[in-house]
């Protein structure tokens, strides 16, 4: 699985890549607008291993925004899904927070907070969690009534409960949602880096921007690719063998 | 022990006839009681009605001595983290363990507690879901085609069992299997289709109980006046 | 007798603009002035003026127009020194399909401007000297990715005449193409970059560490930008602007001494009232602030002058 | 409910306004920092009408962009729904696109595209599509047994059957998060507009960011979260009575 | 026409023990052939291997003229985006709609019609899905308790006209009706418990067709026969 995930994204970035040098071949570009492979190659020697550690950095700075922000959205789709005035009060603040770009925050978020480790963790995980919410939100307003039902007659249901049933129905759902987010908390940290930080492939890319330097840009985003390959590789490794040891085998495979 | 039923009419919303229209019932008596008629006359949304999940009815519901009315019905699913056993050992409380025990053997689900409820087969998820009620605390128990998958000799057994272990409570069995009611119920409440009148008519059944016998020819006249009567 | 510890909030990133900044902690100088000082990356994000106030930071870079609208909605921040006495701050164009003698040749042109920043205010303001309007010139906004100017889309382009103005420069050389710059400085516009600020507080409460701080950051930026020291500083930028090749760094140092000290008489740090004026000036004329505020009352020289 | 959900979002914004008071009183700030009320409402009679306009602007791409990310995510999650390799592919080429910072990204889509309207969809749209993606990822993978299996055994099922059931057995869910995502799509936008436009209340926020008024974005915030309120709301109320059309009434309420 | 089972070995994959150890058993002719046995036996496990959803069994199946087994179930739903008729109306081949209209009579689901499935009886629901399957084009059908939750004066009337109707199939019907499976079908094949041998036993049945009239000691003797087998 994540070796297959692996190769995909090896193909995908060549594709992308090939894309660009046939744009800039077929459109006659200049190195400045699209750099040519020989310079790309020498940016690559020069900047890769640095570049190696910053991602490095970045990955785990994204993971604990990951788990931060699973947790997050699992607290505030458990409190917002409840149909009453406080759940769609939450509900509210969390989808407009949401709504205001990070670049409009961050001023705020730093002044709140200085431009220490919380408030990158706080930017990559305000960008990760939302789509777990939304999830969350969805499975958690739905019941479950087959199995809800006796726990509600006999007066056992406990929210607690309630809230185990209807994640413990839809695991497969959550499991795809909380793999596939991963990627926003990648996302997520390097944005914080990019306005807040002096570390991290996120401060990479923004010199290389300010550089205008697209090889460092392409390379920088190799190793992102790269890098969440493998994290998202693995958690849907450990989503498999969760699925695994609740899953009910049918019989069906020879 | 009282549950009283007083002109009880309800439509769902969005159909255009009634499914009941000014009925009324009482029952005083604990044991089974059935409820029987052919299907879609209304058996399930009477059962709703009376454990309160319906509540857009008009008339009355009266009840003594009732505390607690609890509703099953056969397809109902036990959640997947845990196995049956471990299922069942968290919802007894502590003073029916004992009577867990029993269940489960006369049942026959012991080779069942170690498995999860979606690796039973439909008569043991039946037979499972129905144990599980029975451990809790009540007064009224309607079993809404709670054994329909289960084959007839456990069900004979398992309907006795109860019988004998729950003499003071009203259970209210829904059925289509009309030697079973009539074997083994106190009293029929035959449902019959809307422009009959009266809606409902009562027949006494045979109300067998462990040990006793039946005499066949008691038996047929029960059938036949349950089938006259629908 | 334990060193005074002070934080000191950058207006940019760690480059040869702050070549100074760096030499001065790197070589020990706010250590003999017995501080101990953290220096921080600054970004577009970020705002020294805002830290000062909040307890953030103690001393920090910001330019003048960051300055003037503090001001002018109350912040009690004070310049202590001006770092830069001629702002770097330019236009790229192609040499070869245009020249810029005069403002007037503009007209017809795409001119890139960053709508908000102080290029735009600088632009206004040489437009506005020639009586172009907007119908003469097409302004573009532009924002930190160069691929429009790349694409010919827009024909001059603002950039950092020490930084950007050689990287980018060396781009379209690379292809042959001729480069030239307008400097708005050469037609009379004479905008204040960057200075150093600190809050009226600190000044009030603690002058003996604004004092030290002053001092030490001005020897450090001398000895930097002197020739004798040029491998000292080139070593020093090698550490921190590691994305820049070294003879790129050389360059930019070399042009960085130029905005820094013009000339061998000027003394680094000398803060230019008549400059200041204009720049409020300016903002004025274009609604930038609602009324004059006196930069002059914002500004200490003192810290500086006592230190000969 | 769409007015519940403007007054909850005044309650919102004005608690974090007092919040920011609160702070600028107790830490006495100036108003460069913070600024006061007079000061603040002096800036939204000057701007107000502009920035509504803006606004407006803003949220008639936020609302093309949302429908065009619902599509795109429903067609890369229904291919790449499959368990073939084509489908893993098209989900690992999802998902990195995504992981990628829109500001990484953007000097590439401005090459390829210019930086015209749809280059501002794009980056609208990329922004927003992954909540949605991951939901019809997550649903699209799960058959509905009960349902399906008579198409399957008769051998009827295609596949837009399979996705119309799955779809249709999972419509609060697929609801919340279309409604939800409603957030992302303005969110997005506005960055697009920051980094690429000439228009829009993106490009005003930028502005004001570049000479520090935080009056403006102050400003700028309320408009937002008031026009994604109504759109929001408008949205929950399409849902809600999609919701009504196809739900089975159980007789439950009085 | 043959149907053919041979050795068929099977066991759950998380499961002690197997669901059977070399079952054989053939079918050659149509009608209505049972599946009998006390719940949890396997009568379901025998029908998802016959259709194909169980694959992981040893042992070899053999057909004969035979293209198409379908099997249905219980709890089978329909979709929710159409009512039932429509749903009807768009799963029929045209060559069916006749059909389509005799059975809807038959089975007693006119006023089901414009209903959508959620908003019907549970013996509304069975009927339904079965009436969808008699629809199609199929040489075998499976029908796991499809029935089961139908009244039994509604199911005679199903099961004879079906039998009518459907002369050339092969039909296994599964339930646990013992008075039901032994008047109206061919053969019952009853499944024993597993240390029982052999693991299967056929009985023959009465094999009711529509018009003719039942002998009650034959039927009283088959029943008998049954009961000793299992
Ligand atoms: N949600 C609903 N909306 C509209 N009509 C409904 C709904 N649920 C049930 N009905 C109709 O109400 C009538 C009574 O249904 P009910 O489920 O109570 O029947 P029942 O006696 O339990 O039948 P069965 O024996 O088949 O379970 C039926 O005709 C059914 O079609
Ligand atoms: N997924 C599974 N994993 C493990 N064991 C299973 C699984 N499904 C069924 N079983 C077991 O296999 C046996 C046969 O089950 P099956 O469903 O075939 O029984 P059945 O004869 O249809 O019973 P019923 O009359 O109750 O429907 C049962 O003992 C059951 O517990
Ligand atoms: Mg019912
Ligand atoms: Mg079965």
């Amino acid at each position: 699985m994540l070796h297959r995930r692996l190769y995909q994204f090896l193909i995908i970035y060549s594709l992308g890549l090939s894309g660009l040098f046939l744009i800039k071949y077929t459109l006659n570009l200049s190195n400045y607008v699209i750099p040519g492979p020989a310079n790309l190659w020498a940016t690559c020697r020069e900047v890769w291993l640095r570049y190696f550690f910053d991602t490095g950095d970045t990955l785990a700075v994204a993971i604990i925004g990951h788990i931060t922000s699973t947790c997050l959205a699992i607290f505030v789709g458990i409190v917002g899904r409840q149909a009453t005035w406080v759940g769609s009060f939450v509900k509210v603040a969390a989808y407009n927070v949401q709504a205001y770009p990070i670049v409009a925050l961050a001023p705020i978020i730093f002044i709140l907070l200085g431009d220490g480790f919380i408030s990158r963790l706080l930017i990559a995980a305000m960008i990760c969690y939302f789509p777990i919410l939304l999830s969350v939100l969805g499975i958690m307003a739905e019941p479950v009534v087959d199995i809800e039902h006796f726990y509600r007659i006999t007066g056992r249901m406990r929210w607690q409960l309630e809230i185990k049933i209807r994640a413990f129905e839809n695991m497969n759902k959550l499991i795809t949602v909380i793999a596939g987010s991963a990627t926003l908390a990648m996302a997520g940290t390097i944005v914080a880096e990019f306005i807040a930080a002096n570390a991290g492939i996120g401060y990479s890319i923004r010199i290389a921007l300010y550089q205008s330097d697209l090889s460092k840009i392409l390379i920088a985003l190799f190793l992102i690719g790269l890098s969440l390959s493998v994290y998202q590789g693995l958690l849907e490794f450990s989503g498999y063998l969760a699925k695994k040891k609740w899953e009910v085998p049918k019989g069906g495979i020879v | 022990m009282l549950l009283k039923l007083d002109n009880i009419s309800f439509k769902y919303p969005n159909a255009e006839t009634h499914v009941f229209e000014g009925l009324s019932h009482h029952i005083d008596e604990p044991g089974f009681h059935a409820l029987f008629g052919p299907s879609g006359v209304g058996k399930t949304s009477f059962a709703k009605i009376l454990c309160n999940e319906i509540k857009a009815f008009t008339g009355q519901i009266h009840t003594e001595d009732i505390e607690t009315i609890l509703y099953s019905y056969n397809l109902e699913r036990l959640p997947g983290w845990s196995n049956v056993g471990d299922h069942i050992a968290k919802i007894t409380p502590p003073s029916h363990v004992e009577k867990s025990e029993v269940l489960v053997e006369c049942f026959g689900i012991e080779k069942c507690l170690n498995r999860r409820f979606a690796e039973l087969s439909l008569g043991q998820q039946n037979r499972v879901n129905l144990l599980r009620y029975l451990l809790q605390d009540f007064n009224v128990l309607i079993m809404d085609e709670s054994l329909a998958n289960v084959d007839e000799l456990t069900r004979e057994k398992i309907i006795l069992k109860v019988k004998e272990m729950f003499p003071d409570i009203i259970f209210l069995y829904i059925s289509h299997n009309i030697v079973e009611v009539s074997k083994f119920c106190r009293q029929i409440l035959v449902f019959r289709s809307i422009p009959k009148n009266p809606q409902t008519l009562l027949v006494k059944g045979q109300d067998l109980a462990m040990g006793q016998t039946l005499t066949k020819k008691d038996h047929e006249l029960t059938m036949l006046e349950i089938m006259n009567a629908s | 007798d334990p060193s005074v510890e002070v934080t000191y909030r950058l207006k940019w990133l760690f480059n040869t603009s702050v070549v100074g900044d760096l030499y001065a902690k790197d070589y020990g100088f706010f250590d003999k002035a017995g501080l101990s000082v953290t220096i921080k990356e600054g970004g577009p994000e970020r705002d020294a003026i805002k830290e000062l106030e909040l307890g953030y930071a103690q001393f920090g870079v910001a330019s003048a127009d960051q300055v003037i609208r503090a001001r002018s909605k109350g912040a009690p921040v004070v310049v202590i020194a001006q770092l830069f006495q001629v702002n770097p701050l330019q236009w790229i164009y192609r040499a070869d399909t245009m020249t810029v003698k005069n403002i007037s040749d503009l007209k017809g042109r795409t001119v890139g401007i960053t709508y908000g920043g102080n290029d735009e205010t600088i632009m206004r303001t040489l437009l506005a000297k020639e009586n172009i309007t907007e119908q003469d010139v097409k302004l573009f906004s532009v924002r930190y990715d160069y691929t429009p100017f790349y694409q010919k889309k827009v024909d001059i382009w603002p950039v950092y005449r020490n930084s950007q103005g050689i990287t980018v420069g060396d781009k379209l050389r690379a292809e042959g193409e001729e480069i030239g710059f307008l400097d708005p400085a050469g037609f009379g516009v004479k905008f204040v970059a960057n200075s150093v600020v600190t809050s009226e507080k600190m000044l009030k409460e603690r002058p003996e560490v604004v004092k030290a701080f002053v001092t030490a950051l001005i020897q450090a930026w001398e000895a930097s930008l002197s020739p004798e020291n040029e491998q000292k500083a080139l070593k020093l930028l090698e550490k921190y602007d590691k994305d820049t090749t070294a003879d790129v760094r050389k360059r930019q140092l070399a042009l960085t001494a130029g905005f820094v000290k013009p000339s061998p008489g000027v003394r680094i740090g000398t803060i230019d009232l008549s400059a200041w004026k204009q720049t409020e000036d300016i903002m004025l004329k274009l609604k930038q602030i609602p009324e004059p505020v006196k930069v002059e009352k914002a500004i200490n020289s003192s810290m500086m002058e006592k230190s000969k």
